[in-house]
C-alpha cells in the first residue's frame, strides 16, 4: 500500500501528462492539474520514514526512499505545486497555449517529486533533468521577447549544468566503485581520489539551480518572464532542488573541507548582500522578489558552506536549515501569488494586509515564521562566529528594506492586468491557501522540526527593522537608478543577440575542398621509337644481373 | 697463306655485309628491292659454300625469286602509302648502339661456343623413311614442324584473302611484249619437268617438296605475267581444295598413323618412303598454289 | 540443423532474396515486397534461433576452404550475435520503411537487390571467424553499398559515390595488407579472445604496431574516425532508407564492430595497451567525438547534421573499446545497439520530412511539430537520447562509458563525454525549439501547409510506424536497461564471458 | 677461324644491321626488307653452327629448321605486303 | 589413348579450319560455332587422365626427343587449355551474332573470323603443350600471323596500321627468339626443353640466349617498354578479337618464358636476372594504370588495363617461390576470364551506342542492364575485390611477396588494384546513372540476349574462380618447376 502511494506521488502527474496527449480527453483532464499534487501531499503525511520503493528493471536499477530531509522538501514542494496549480487553473483559463503549459507543468512536477524521492544516482539525474528541461517551457510560455531571451539564457545554463552534473555524478559514483546508492556515494566522496574535481562540479552543477552568485543571472530573468504560478513554483520548489542536491551528495558532517566550505560561505554571503542591493534598483515587483530569492538562497548556501567548513555544526544546523528553507519557499511563493492577485484584481484591503504580513514574516519581524527561523539560527550558531551573526542581522534589515520597496512597487502595479471577467474563486483559494500555510503553517511545523522552541528575543529581532526605517526614508527621496534586470546576462546577451540577428552562423575553419580535377595531358601516339634503346638497356641489365651476382 | 677458298669466303661475307648496308641505305624503294634480290642470290651462294644444297636451292627460288617478285608487285602501291614521321637522330643513334651491342653479344657467344654432343643420327638414319638426311629430318623426325609450317603457309594465304573487301577476279596483266610470251612458252614445260625431277630426287638427294613447289610457283607466276591464259581465281571452284591438299593430306596421314600405330606421324615400317613421297607431292602442290595465290592476291582488279 | 548450417542460412536468406529481387521486373512490386519481407522475417527467426543457441553455449562454426594455406570461417560468438541481431531487426524495419519511401520511384528492383546483398554482407562481417573472412565480407559491403549511395544518379550522387569509393577502397587496401602480413607471419588469422597467438614470438613490437595501425586505419575508414570520415557527410545524397542503413545498421557499425574485433580478438587488448596502440586510438576517438559535434553545429542541411552527429557518436564505441576496461567495453558495445536505434529514428524522421513535406534544411523545420506531431515526437525522443539524457538509451551507454573511463584510470575522457553532451544539446535543442515552439514560415517560403488535415495520417503508415517502433525501442532499451534481456545485459554477457573473465 | 664460324659472324653482323634497319627506318617496306635480312642472318648463324660438327656430314636439323624458317619468313612477308597494300588503298580512299 | 588426345587438341582445330575454308562464306558462320564445340571435345577426357595419372608425354613421329619433337601435357598446360576452351565457347556464342550485327554495317569479317580463330586456337594449344623450342617458334609464328589477320579484320585505317605495326614487331620478336634458340641448340645440341636442362652450362652463349629469348618473348608479351603496339591493336580490333588477344594471345609468350625461365635458366643460376623483369612488371602496373586513367574511350581504356594487369604476371621472376608461381598463373586465369568478359561487354556497348566515348555512356544502362552488370562483375575481378578470382590471386601474390620481405611488389600490387578501381568505376559510374541523351532518343538500341549472355557467362566464371580457387591450384601443384617446389 505504501509503495503504491509513493509510486502514485511520482507517476500521477506523469500519467496525467501522457493522457493530455489525446485530443478528446483534454477538456475533462485539464481541471485535474492541481489535484495531481495530492498523492505527494498525502505520502508526506501517511508514508512512514525510510520506506523504500524498488524498481530493479528500470534504467539502472531504480529505487526510491522517503527519508527525513526528503519528507520536508516534499511537503513544501507539494504545497507549492498544489496551490500554484489552483492559481494557474484560473489564471490561464483562456490562454491559447493552456494545454502545452499544463503538459510541461505536470512533467516538471513529476520531475520535482521524483528528484526528492530518488535513492539512486541515475534516478536522481533522470528526474533532475526532467524538471530542468520541462521548466524551461514554463518560463518561455508567454513567448514574448523577454520570455524568449530568458528562456534562451535559462536553457544555456541548464545544458551547461547538465554537463557539469553528469561529470560530477560519474566521478562520485566512480569513487564509490560503481555503487548507485546515494548514501554510499555520499560516503564514497569523502575519500575519493578526485574529491576536488567532484566537489567543484557538484557545487557548480547544483549552484546553477540554487542561484549561487556567479551563476544566478538566469533567476531574475526567468521569474519576471514566467507567468505568476510558474515563478511561484520556480522560486519555491526548484531553487530548493539545487539546495536538496547539495544536501544529498555533499559529505556534510562527515569530513572537513575547509577550502570548499569557505568558498561557498563567501559566495553565499556575497549573494545575500548583492541580492538586496540590486533588488532595490528594480522597478518590477517580480524582479524585486527574484532578487530577494537570490539573497535568501545565498544565505542558505553560506550555511551549507559553514557546515562544510566545520562539520561538527551539521547536527544543530540541519533542522534550522530545513525550517528556513520551508519558511522561505512558502513565503516567497505566497508573495508571488500576491503579486498575481494584485495585478489581476487590484490591492483590496485584505490583499494588502496579507501582503504586509508576508513581507514582515520574510523580514523576520517578531512573532512571525521568519523570526522563529532567525532566532533558531542565532541560537544554533556557536559563540565564536560573532561576525556571522552580525552579518545575518544586516541581511535581515536589508531584506526588510527590500520588502518595503516591494510593497511600494506592488501598489503602483495594482490592477495593470485587470481581466474583463472577474477572476474565479480558484485563484483566491490558491492564494489564500498558500498564505495560510506560509504564515501560521510555519508555527505549526516548527515544534515538529526543532527540538525545543527558542524564546522570542524581542530586541535582537527589532533593531534591524528599526535600522531599516531611516534607510527607507533616505531611499524615498533619492531612489536608486534603474539597473537592467538580469545584470550579468543582460550585458553579454545583447552582444550575442546582435550577432545572431546579423545572420552570423557558427563557422568552423573550412578545410579546402579536395575536389582535385586531375586531368592528365592527352596520351601521345605510341612510343615505338623508344623500343630500340629500351632493347639495349634491358638486354645489358639482364646480362649484368647474371654476371654481377 | 690464306687458301683461295678461304679468301673467297672472306670476300663473299664482306660483300654480303656491304650489300645489306646498301639495301638499307637505298634512296628509293625500287633500288632497295633490287639490291635485296641481289642479296638473296649472294645468300644462295653462301649456302653452297656451307654445304647446304637444299637451303641454297630454297633460298635462290624463294628468298631471292619469290620475295623479290612480291616486293616489286607491292612496290607501286607501297610508294603511295602515307607513313609516320621518321624517327629523330637520337633514336637512330640508340638503334645503332643496340645493334652494336647485339653484335658483340652474338660474336662473343659464337666464338666461345663449346662443342656440343652430336645427334644420334648415324643409327637413326637407316630407319628413317628417306635416305637424304635433310628430307628425313623434315618429313620423318620433325614431320610435325613441317605440318605446322604448311599450316602457316595456308594461313598466310587465308589472311591475305581475308583482307580483300571485294571478291573480284585478278585483272589481266598490262600489255607485255611478245618476247616474254614466247620465252614463257619455252620455259613452261622445262620448269614442270624440273619440278617433277626435284620432287623425285628429294627422297635421296638435296631437293624435295619446297624446291619443286617453288619452281612450279615460278612457272605459274610467269604464266600469269605473260597473260597466256585467262587469269584464274584461286578462290573459286576446286582451287581452294587443291591449295589445302598438302595440309589436309598431312593431317590425314598424321591421324591415320595415330589410329594405326598409336603415335602420330610414326610411319609403318614398310610404307615410310611411299607416304613421304605422297606428302611431298601434296606439299609441292600446296606451296606452288599458295605462292601463286599470294602473288595474285595483291593484284586484283580493285587494286589499280 | 547441425551447427555449421545455421550461420550459412542466416547469410544466404538475404543473399538469395537479393538475387531473386534482381531478377524481378520493375512493375512486380507486390512480389518484390513479399520476397523482401519473408526474407527479413526468416532471417529474424534464424537469428533468434542462433541467439538462444549461443546463450546456451552451443558452438556454431562453418569452414570453407579458400586456398591451401587459408580457410573461410563463419562462427557465431556472442559479440557477433549482438551486431547480427541489431542488423536483422533493423533490416526488417528499414525494408518496410524503404517500401513506403520509394513508392513509385524508379529502379526499385536494383535498389532492393543491393539492399538485401548489403545486409547479408553485414551478417558476414558479424559472423566472420577469422580476419580473412572479415576482410572478404568487409570489401563486399563496400561493393554492395556503393550502388545504393549513387542510386539517385544525379551528378552530386555520382561525386559522393566516387568519394565514398576512394575512402572505402583505400581502407580496404590497408586492411588487406595488414591481414596478409599477419597471415604470412603467424600462419592463421583466427579470432582468439586474447589476441592472435604468436607462438614463436617472432613478431617484434614495431611490426605489431605497424600491423595494428594498418588494420585499425583500414577499419577506421568505415568507423568514420576523424581524418577518414570525409565520405560520410557526402554520402547523405542517398535516399533516406540508405542513409538510415549506412549510418545505423550496416557500414558505420561494421567499422566500429571491426575496431572491437581487431583490438580484442586480433591484437589482444593487453598487447594493444602495452604497445600504446589503445591509448592512441582512444585519443583519436575523442578527437572525432569533439570534431564531429563541432562540424554538426555548422551544418544547415538536416541530414548532413545527422551525418556529422553519427561521426561523433560512433567514436563512442571506438573510445569504449580503446579504454581497455570491462565497463568501458560494455558501454561501447551497448552503444553499438543504442546508437543504431536512435540514429535510425532520426533518419526515418528526416526521411519523413523530406518525403511528405519536402523539408531538407534545418531552417524549414520551423513549427513542423504541429504538422507531423508523431514523427516529431519520435525525433525529440531520439534527439534527447543522442544528448544522453535519461531515460533514453544514450544515457545508459554514456553512463557506462564514464564509469569505464574512471575504472581505466584516466578521468579525462569524462570531460570529453560531458563536453560532447553539451555540444549535442547545442545542435539538437535549437532544432527541437524551432520544431515545437516557432510558428512555420509564411506559406510561399515554406512550401508545406501547416495545419494537419482532419482525420488523415500525417504521413504514410509505412513511414510512420517504423519510426515510432524504433523510437519506442530506443526508449525501452534505455528505460529497462537493467532487465535480463536488454542489450545492456547481452553486452555484459559478452564482456564477462569472452574478454574480461 | 673456320669458314663456318666466319659465316656465323657474318650472320651476326647481318642481324645487327637488320636491327638498326628495323628501328631506324620508318617506311614499312624498308623495315620489312630489314626483317627479311635479319631472317637470313639468323639462318646463317644456324647453318654456321651446323657446320661446326666434326666429321663430313653437316648436322641436318639446322638445315630443316632453316628451310621451315624460310617458308615461314616468306609467307609472313607476303601477308605483310598484302596488309601494306590494303592499308595504302584505305588511306587513299579515306583521303 | 591420352597421347592421341594431346595431338588431337592441336590437329582438330587445324582440320576444322581447313574444312571451313572449303565451305562457302554463308555456311561458315553457321558451321563456325559447331567447329568450336567440336574442337573442345578432346579436352575433358585429357583433363580427366592428367588429373588422375599425371603428365602425358607424346614423342611425335615415334622418335624420342633429341631427334623427334615431344609434347608435354602437364598440369600447367591443362589449366591453360581449359582456360582457352572456357573462353572459346562463350566467345563463339558471342562472335556469331556480333559479326552478323556488324555485317549490316558493311563488315565482311564474319566469314573470315572462324578459320583464322581456329588457326589461332590450334597455335595456342600447341604453345601450351610444346616441349620443343623450335616447335614453339613455329607455334608463335602461326599464332602471330593469325592474331594480326584477326586484328586486320577491323577493316578501318587505324586497325590496319595497328595490325601492320603489330606484325612487324611480332616478326622481329620471333627472330630474336629464334636466335636465342639457335644459340641454345649450338650449346646444348638439342631443341627439347627437358634435355637441354642437363646439357647447358653457364657460358656466354647460354647468357646471350637468355637475354635474346627474354627480350623476344617480353616484346611479344607486351612488357612495359615494349607495350606500345598493344593498345592500338587491341582497341581497334573487333570486340571478340580483342577479347581473344587480351585474354590469351598476349599471355602465350609469357607462359613459354615462364617454362624456359624456371626449367632452364634458373637451374643454371641465372635467377638474379629476374629482378629486372620484376622491376619492369612494377613499372608496367603503374604506367599502364596511369595511361588507362587518361583514356577518353572505352576500348583503349580496357586495352591499357591489359598492359597494367600483365605487369602482375612478371612479378614472379624475382620472388621465385612455388606460391608466387601458382599465384601468377591463377592471376593469369582470372584476368583472362574477366578481361574477355569486359572486352565483349565493351563491344556490346559500342555496338549499341554507336560511339565508344566515355562521355556518351550517360544513362546507357537502360537499354542493356545485363551488359553493365557484366562490366561490374568483371571490374570486381580486375580490381581484385572478393569474392572474385582476382582477389585470391592478389591474396596469394601478396603473401608470396611478403614471405620474401619484398616491399616493392607489395606496394605495386596494392596501388595497382586501387588504380584499377580508379579507371574502372567511371565506366560504371557514367553508365549506371544519369538521364538519357539530350536528343531524347533511347540511349542506344537494346541488345538481343544472345549478345548480352556470353560476356555475363565469362564474368560469372571469373567470380566462380574465386570460390573454387583450390581446384586450379591443385592442378598446378604437380606441374610446379622442380627448382621452385
Amino acid at each position: 500500500m505504501i509503495q503504491l502511494l509513493l509510486a502514485a506521488a511520482i507517476l500521477s502527474p506523469l500519467i496525467l501528462a501522457l493522457a493530455l496527449g489525446v485530443q478528446r480527453w483534454r477538456p475533462r483532464l485539464l481541471p485535474l492539474l492541481p489535484w495531481s499534487a495530492l498523492p505527494a501531499l498525502l505520502s508526506v503525511v501517511l508514508v512512514p520514514l525510510e520506506s523504500r520503493l524498488e524498481w530493479p528493471g528500470v534504467l539502472l536499477g531504480q529505487s526510491f526512499v522517503l527519508d527525513e530531509m526528503g519528507r520536508l522538501f516534499l511537503l513544501l514542494s507539494a504545497l507549492l505545486w498544489f496551490t500554484s496549480g489552483l492559481f494557474a487553473r484560473s489564471a490561464l483559463r483562456d490562454d491559447p497555449h493552456q494545454t502545452r503549459f499544463s503538459l510541461f507543468w505536470l512533467l516538471a512536477m513529476s520531475g520535482n517529486f521524483g528528484l526528492l524521492l530518488a535513492a539512486d544516482t541515475a534516478g536522481f539525474y533522470l528526474f533532475f533533468t526532467l524538471m530542468s528541461f520541462s521548466s524551461w517551457v514554463l518560463i518561455f510560455h508567454s513567448q514574448s521577447d523577454s520570455a524568449r531571451q530568458a528562456g534562451g539564457v535559462y536553457l544555456a545554463l541548464v545544458v551547461l549544468g547538465e554537463g557539469l552534473l553528469l561529470a560530477g555524478l560519474l566521478l562520485a559514483v566512480g569513487a564509490a566503485d560503481g555503487a548507485q546508492e546515494l548514501t554510499l556515494v555520499r560516503s564514497g566522496l569523502a575519500d575519493s581520489p578526485w574529491q576536488g574535481m567532484t566537489l567543484a562540479l557538484l557545487l557548480a552543477g547544483f549552484g546553477i539551480k540554487a542561484g549561487l552568485l556567479p551563476l544566478h543571472f538566469w533567476l531574475p530573468l526567468a521569474h519576471t518572464a514566467a507567468p505568476v504560478p510558474a515563478s511561484a513554483v520556480l522560486s519555491g520548489a526548484m531553487l530548493k532542488a539545487g539546495l536538496f542536491g547539495w544536501l544529498r551528495f555533499l559529505p556534510l558532517g562527515e569530513v572537513a573541507l575547509p577550502g570548499a566550505g569557505q568558498l561557498l560561505l563567501g559566495l553565499g554571503l556575497a549573494g545575500a548582500f548583492f541580492g538586496v542591493v540590486y533588488g532595490l534598483a528594480q522597478r518590477d515587483s517580480k524582479a524585486v522578489l527574484a532578487y530577494s530569492s537570490v539573497s535568501h538562497m545565498g544565505l542558505l548556501s553560506s550555511l551549507i558552506g559553514l557546515v562544510l567548513w566545520q562539520p561538527w555544526l551539521w547536527q544543530p544546523l540541519l533542522p534550522v536549515l530545513l525550517l528556513y528553507a520551508l519558511h522561505h519557499a512558502l513565503t516567497k511563493g505566497a508573495l508571488f501569488l500576491t503579486v498575481g492577485v494584485a495585478r489581476r484584481a487590484g490591492v483590496a484591503s485584505p490583499v494588502l494586509a496579507v501582503a504586509v504580513l508576508l513581507a514582515l514574516s520574510l523580514a523576520g519581524a517578531p512573532y512571525t515564521g521568519g523570526a522563529l527561523a532567525k532566532i533558531a539560527l542565532k541560537s544554533a550558531l556557536p559563540g565564536q562566529l560573532e561576525w556571522l551573526v552580525w552579518s545575518l542581522a544586516l541581511v535581515a534589515s536589508g531584506t526588510a528594506l527590500l520588502m518595503w520597496h516591494f510593497l511600494r512597487v506592488l501598489l503602483r502595479e495594482k490592477g495593470i492586468e485587470r481581466v474583463a471577467r472577474e477572476p474565479r474563486g480558484l485563484m483566491w483559494f490558491g492564494w489564500s491557501g498558500l498564505s495560510l500555510s506560509a504564515l501560521p503553517g510555519v508555527w505549526l511545523a516548527a515544534p515538529w522540526l526543532l527540538p525545543q522552541l527558542p524564546g522570542m528575543a524581542l530586541w535582537s529581532l527589532l533593531w534591524p527593522l528599526l535600522l531599516a526605517l531611516p534607510a527607507a526614508r533616505l531611499l524615498w527621496h533619492y531612489p536608486l537608478p534603474r539597473w537592467p534586470n538580469g545584470d550579468l546576462a543582460a550585458a553579454c546577451l545583447n552582444v550575442v543577440i546582435l550577432r545572431l540577428r546579423s545572420g552570423w552562423r557558427f563557422r568552423l575553419p573550412q578545410s579546402p575542398a579536395v575536389g582535385w580535377r586531375w586531368r592528365l595531358p592527352p596520351a601521345r601516339p605510341g612510343g615505338g621509337r623508344a623500343a630500340g634503346i629500351a632493347l639495349a638497356l634491358i638486354g645489358v641489365a639482364l646480362y649484368l644481373a647474371i654476371t654481377m651476382r | 697463306m690464306i687458301s683461295p677458298v678461304l679468301l673467297f669466303d672472306l670476300l663473299l661475307g664482306l660483300s654480303l655485309l656491304w650489300l645489306a648496308w646498301r639495301t638499307l641505305a637505298a634512296h628509293t624503294l625500287f633500288e632497295a628491292c633490287v639490291s635485296f634480290i641481289v642479296f638473296g642470290l649472294l645468300m644462295a651462294l653462301s649456302w653452297v659454300r656451307l654445304d647446304a644444297p637444299d637451303v641454297a636451292l630454297a633460298e635462290a627460288a624463294v628468298g631471292a625469286g619469290l620475295t623479290g617478285v612480291l616486293l616489286l608487285g607491292a612496290l607501286e602501291r607501297a610508294e603511295r602509302a602515307r607513313v609516320e614521321a621518321a624517327p629523330g637522330p637520337w633514336w637512330r643513334r640508340g638503334a645503332g648502339l643496340s645493334a652494336l651491342l647485339l653484335f658483340l653479344l652474338l660474336a662473343a657467344a659464337l666464338i666461345t661456343l663449346p662443342p656440343r654432343p652430336p645427334l644420334p643420327l648415324q643409327e637413326a638414319l637407316p630407319l628413317a623413311a628417306a635416305e637424304h638426311p635433310v628430307t628425313a629430318v623434315l618429313l620423318d623426325f620433325r614431320a610435325w614442324d613441317t605440318l605446322l609450317e604448311s599450316a602457316v603457309l595456308v594461313l598466310a594465304v587465308v589472311a591475305a584473302w581475308s583482307l580483300e573487301r571485294s571478291v573480284s577476279p585478278p585483272r589481266p596483266a598490262p600489255v607485255c611484249s611478245e618476247v616474254l610470251r614466247s620465252l614463257v612458252r619455252l620455259l613452261l614445260p622445262f620448269s614442270i619437268l624440273s619440278a617433277g625431277y626435284l620432287l623425285w630426287r628429294g627422297g635421296h638427294a638435296p631437293g624435295g617438296a619446297f624446291q619443286a613447289g617453288t619452281v612450279l610457283a615460278a612457272a605459274g607466276i610467269l604464266l600469269l605475267l605473260s597473260d597466256l591464259r585467262r587469269p584464274f581465281d584461286l578462290r573459286r571452284g576446286y582451287w581452294p581444295l587443291a591449295l589445302l591438299s598438302g595440309l589436309l593430306l598431312f593431317i590425314a596421314v598424321a591421324l591415320g598413323t595415330l589410329g594405326y600405330g598409336g603415335t602420330a606421324l610414326d610411319y609403318p615400317p614398310g610404307g615410310g618412303a611411299a607416304l613421304v613421297l605422297l606428302l611431298e607431292l601434296g606439299l609441292t602442290v600446296t606451296i606452288a598454289l599458295a605462292f601463286i595465290a599470294l602473288f595474285s592476291s595483291g593484284r586484283s582488279r580493285g587494286d589499280e | 540443423m547441425n551447427s555449421g548450417l545455421l550461420p550459412l542460412a542466416v547469410l544466404l536468406t538475404s543473399a538469395l532474396a537479393g538475387v531473386v529481387i534482381f531478377l524481378l521486373r520493375e512493375r512486380q512490386h507486390r512480389l518484390r515486397t513479399g520476397v523482401n519481407l519473408t526474407a527479413a522475417l526468416l532471417k529474424l527467426l534464424l537469428v533468434g534461433l542462433l541467439l538462444n543457441g549461443v546463450l546456451q553455449g552451443r558452438e556454431y562454426t562453418l569452414r570453407i576452404p579458400f586456398t591451401d594455406g587459408a580457410e573461410l570461417l563463419l562462427r557465431a560468438d556472442p559479440l557477433a550475435l549482438l551486431f547480427l541481431s541489431l542488423s536483422a531487426v533493423l533490416w526488417l524495419i528499414t525494408t518496410i520503411y524503404a517500401i513506403g519511401y520509394l513508392e513509385g520511384a524508379p529502379h526499385r528492383s536494383r535498389f532492393f537487390g543491393f539492399f538485401s546483398l548489403c545486409v547479408s554482407a553485414t551478417a558476414g562481417v558479424a559472423l566472420a571467424g577469422n580476419l580473412l573472412t572479415f576482410l572478404l565480407f568487409f570489401e563486399l559491403l563496400t561493393l554492395t553499398t556503393w550502388p545504393l549511395v549513387v542510386h539517385r544518379g544525379t551528378e552530386k550522387a555520382l561525386r559522393a559515390g566516387v568519394v565514398y569509393l576512394a575512402y572505402t577502397l583505400g581502407g580496404g587496401t590497408l586492411l588487406l595488407l595488414g591481414t596478409v602480413w599477419l597471415h604470412t607471419l603467424v600462419g592463421s588469422t583466427l579470432f582468439v579472445p586474447g589476441g592472435v597467438t604468436d607462438p614463436g614470438g617472432q613478431i617484434s613490437a614495431a611490426t605489431w604496431q605497424a600491423i595494428a595501425a594498418l588494420l585499425l586505419l583500414g577499419v577506421g575508414v568505415k568507423a568514420a574516425l576523424v581524418p577518414l570520415h570525409g565520405w560520410l557527410p557526402r554520402a547523405m545524397v542517398a535516399p533516406a532508407p540508405v542513409s538510415a542503413l549506412l549510418h545505423a545498421v550496416a557500414v558505420v557499425k561494421a567499422g566500429a564492430f571491426g575496431v572491437v574485433r581487431i583490438l580484442y580478438d586480433v591484437v589482444g587488448i593487453e598487447r594493444a595497451v602495452a604497445l600504446n596502440i589503445a591509448p592512441l586510438l582512444a585519443m583519436l576517438a575523442a578527437a572525432t567525438i569533439i570534431w564531429g559535434s563541432l562540424r554538426a553545429l555548422e551544418q544547415q542541411n538536416l541530414k548532413r547534421r545527422l551525418a556529422f552527429s553519427t561521426v561523433s557518436q560512433v567514436s563512442y564505441i571506438t573510445l569504449g573499446a580503446a579504454m581497455a576496461g570491462p565497463l568501458a567495453l560494455i558501454g561501447g558495445l551497448v552503444h553499438l545497439v543504442h546508437q543504431g536505434l536512435m540514429k535510425i529514428t532520426l533518419f526515418f524522421c528526416a526521411g519523413n520530412l523530406a518525403k511528405t513535406l519536402g523539408v531538407h534544411s534545418v531552417g524549414q523545420m520551423r513549427g513542423v511539430g504541429r504538422r507531423m506531431p508523431l514523427t516529431m515526437l519520435a525525433f525529440t525522443l531520439a534527439a534527447l537520447g543522442m544528448i544522453g539524457l535519461p531515460p533514453m538509451a544514450g544515457f545508459v551507454s554514456k553512463w557506462y562509458l564514464g564509469l569505464g573511463a574512471l575504472e581505466a584510470g584516466h578521468g579525462g575522457w569524462i570531460a570529453v563525454l560531458a563536453l560532447s553532451s553539451v555540444l549535442n544539446a547545442a545542435y539538437f535543442l535549437p532544432l527541437l525549439y524551432s520544431v515545437w515552439f516557432r510558428s512555420p514560415l509564411p506559406q510561399e517560403e515554406g512550401e508545406w501547409q501547416p495545419v494537419l488535415q482532419r482525420g488523415g495520417h500525417e504521413t504514410a503508415l509505412t513511414l510512420l510506424l517504423p519510426t515510432l517502433f524504433v523510437a519506442l525501442a530506443a526508449l525501452l532499451a534505455g528505460l529497462f536497461a537493467a532487465t535480463a534481456d536488454s542489450p545492456l545485459a547481452w553486452a555484459e554477457l559478452i564482456v564477462r564471458r569472452e574478454y574480461f573473465r | 677461324m673456320s669458314s663456318a664460324l666466319w659465316f656465323s659472324l657474318v650472320g651476326a653482323a647481318l642481324v645487327a644491321i637488320a636491327l638498326y634497319g628495323v628501328f631506324a627506318e620508318h617506311h614499312p617496306l624498308r623495315r620489312l626488307i630489314a626483317l627479311n635480312m635479319m631472317a637470313s642472318g639468323v639462318f646463317l648463324v644456324l647453318i654456321g653452327l651446323a657446320r661446326q660438327l666434326p666429321g663430313r656430314v653437316p648436322d641436318p636439323v639446322p638445315h630443316a629448321m632453316v628451310l621451315t624458317g624460310i617458308v615461314v619468313a616468306v609467307s609472313a612477308t607476303a601477308f605483310a605486303l598484302a596488309l601494306l597494300r590494303r592499308l595504302s588503298r584505305v588511306q587513299q580512299e579515306e583521303g | 589413348m591420352s597421347e592421341a588426345l594431346v595431338v588431337l587438341m592441336v590437329l582438330l582445330p587445324l582440320l576444322l579450319a581447313g574444312m571451313l575454308l572449303l565451305a562457302p562464306g554463308g555456311w561458315r558462320q553457321r558451321m563456325g560455332l559447331s567447329a568450336t564445340l567440336l574442337s573442345v571435345a578432346p579436352l575433358p577426357p585429357l583433363l580427366w587422365s592428367v588429373w588422375h595419372s599425371g603428365v602425358v608425354e607424346v614423342a611425335l613421329g615415334g622418335w624420342q626427343p633429341p631427334l623427334g619433337i615431344a609434347l608435354r601435357a602437364d598440369g600447367l598446360a591443362l589449366l591453360l587449355l581449359t582456360l582457352t576452351a572456357l573462353i572459346a565457347l562463350p566467345l563463339g556464342l558471342h562472335a556469331g551474332p556480333w559479326f552478323r550485327a556488324h555485317a549490316t554495317v558493311g563488315g565482311r569479317g564474319g566469314e573470315w573470323f572462324w578459320p583464322l580463330w581456329l588457326f589461332l586456337w590450334s597455335s595456342l594449344n600447341l604453345l601450351f603443350l610444346a616441349a620443343d623450342l623450335f616447335n614453339a617458334y613455329v607455334g608463335l609464328e602461326l599464332g602471330g600471323l593469325a592474331a594480326v589477320a584477326l586484328v586486320a579484320l577491323g577493316g578501318g585505317r587505324d586497325a590496319l596500321q595497328a595490325a601492320l605495326r603489330y606484325l612487324l614487331l611480332a616478326l622481329f620478336a620471333s627472330m630474336l627468339y629464334l636466335l636465342g634458340v639457335a644459340l641454345l641448340y649450338g650449346a646444348g645440341g638439342t631443341l627439347d626443353l627437358a634435355l637441354l636442362g642437363g646439357r647447358l652450362e653457364s657460358g656466354v652463349a647460354s647468357r646471350a640466349a637468355l637475354v635474346l629469348i627474354t627480350l623476344g618473348l617480353s616484346l611479344k608479351g607486351a612488357l612495359v617498354p615494349f607495350h606500345f603496339w598493344l593498345p592500338p591493336a587491341h582497341a581497334t580490333a573487333p570486340a571478340p578479337v580483342s577479347a581473344l588477344l587480351s585474354a590469351l594471345v598476349v599471355k602465350a609468350p609469357l607462359v613459354l618464358l615462364l617454362r624456359i625461365w624456371f626449367e632452364l635458366f634458373v637451374p643454371l643460376g641465372f635467377g638474379a636476372a629476374g629482378e629486372v623483369l620484376t622491376l619492369l612488371g612494377v613499372v608496367a602496373i603503374l604506367w599502364g594504370s596511369l595511361q588507362a586513367l587518361r583514356q577518353q574511350r572505352i576500348k583503349p581504356l580496357v586495352a591499357w588495363s591489359t598492359v597494367a594487369q600483365l605487369g602482375y604476371l612478371f612479378l614472379v621472376f624475382a620472388i621465385a617461390t612455388g606460391l608466387a608461381w601458382s599465384a601468377t598463373l591463377l592471376h593469369l586465369t582470372a584476368h583472362a576470364l574477366a578481361k574477355a568478359a569486359l572486352f565483349l561487354a565493351a563491344g556490346n556497348i559500342v555496338l549499341a551506342l554507336g560511339d565508344d566515348r566515355l562521355s556518351s555512356l550517360r544513362g546507357a544502362s537502360h537499354g542493356m542492364p545485363l551488359t553493365f552488370f557484366t562490366v561490374g562483375l568483371a571490374g570486381v575481378s580486375l580490381m581484385g575485390l572478393p569474392p572474385s578470382g582476382g582477389f585470391v590471386a592478389k591474396w596469394l601474390l601478396l603473401q608470396a611477396a611478403l614471405e620474401q620481405g619484398r616491399w616493392l611488389p607489395v606496394v605495386a600490387i596494392l596501388a595497382g588494384s586501387l588504380l584499377a578501381a580508379a579507371y574502372l568505376f567511371p565506366l560504371l559510374r557514367h553508365a549506371l546513372t544519369g538521364t538519357l541523351k539530350p536528343t531524347g532518343e533511347s540511349a542506344g538500341r537494346s541488345l538481343p540476349l544472345r549478345l548480352e549472355l556470353p560476356p555475363l557467362l565469362l564474368a560469372l566464371l571469373a567470380l566462380l574462380l574465386g570460390v573454387l580457387a583450390s581446384w586450379p591450384l591443385a592442378l598446378l601443384k604437380p606441374a610446379m618447376p622442380v627448382v621452385l617446389s
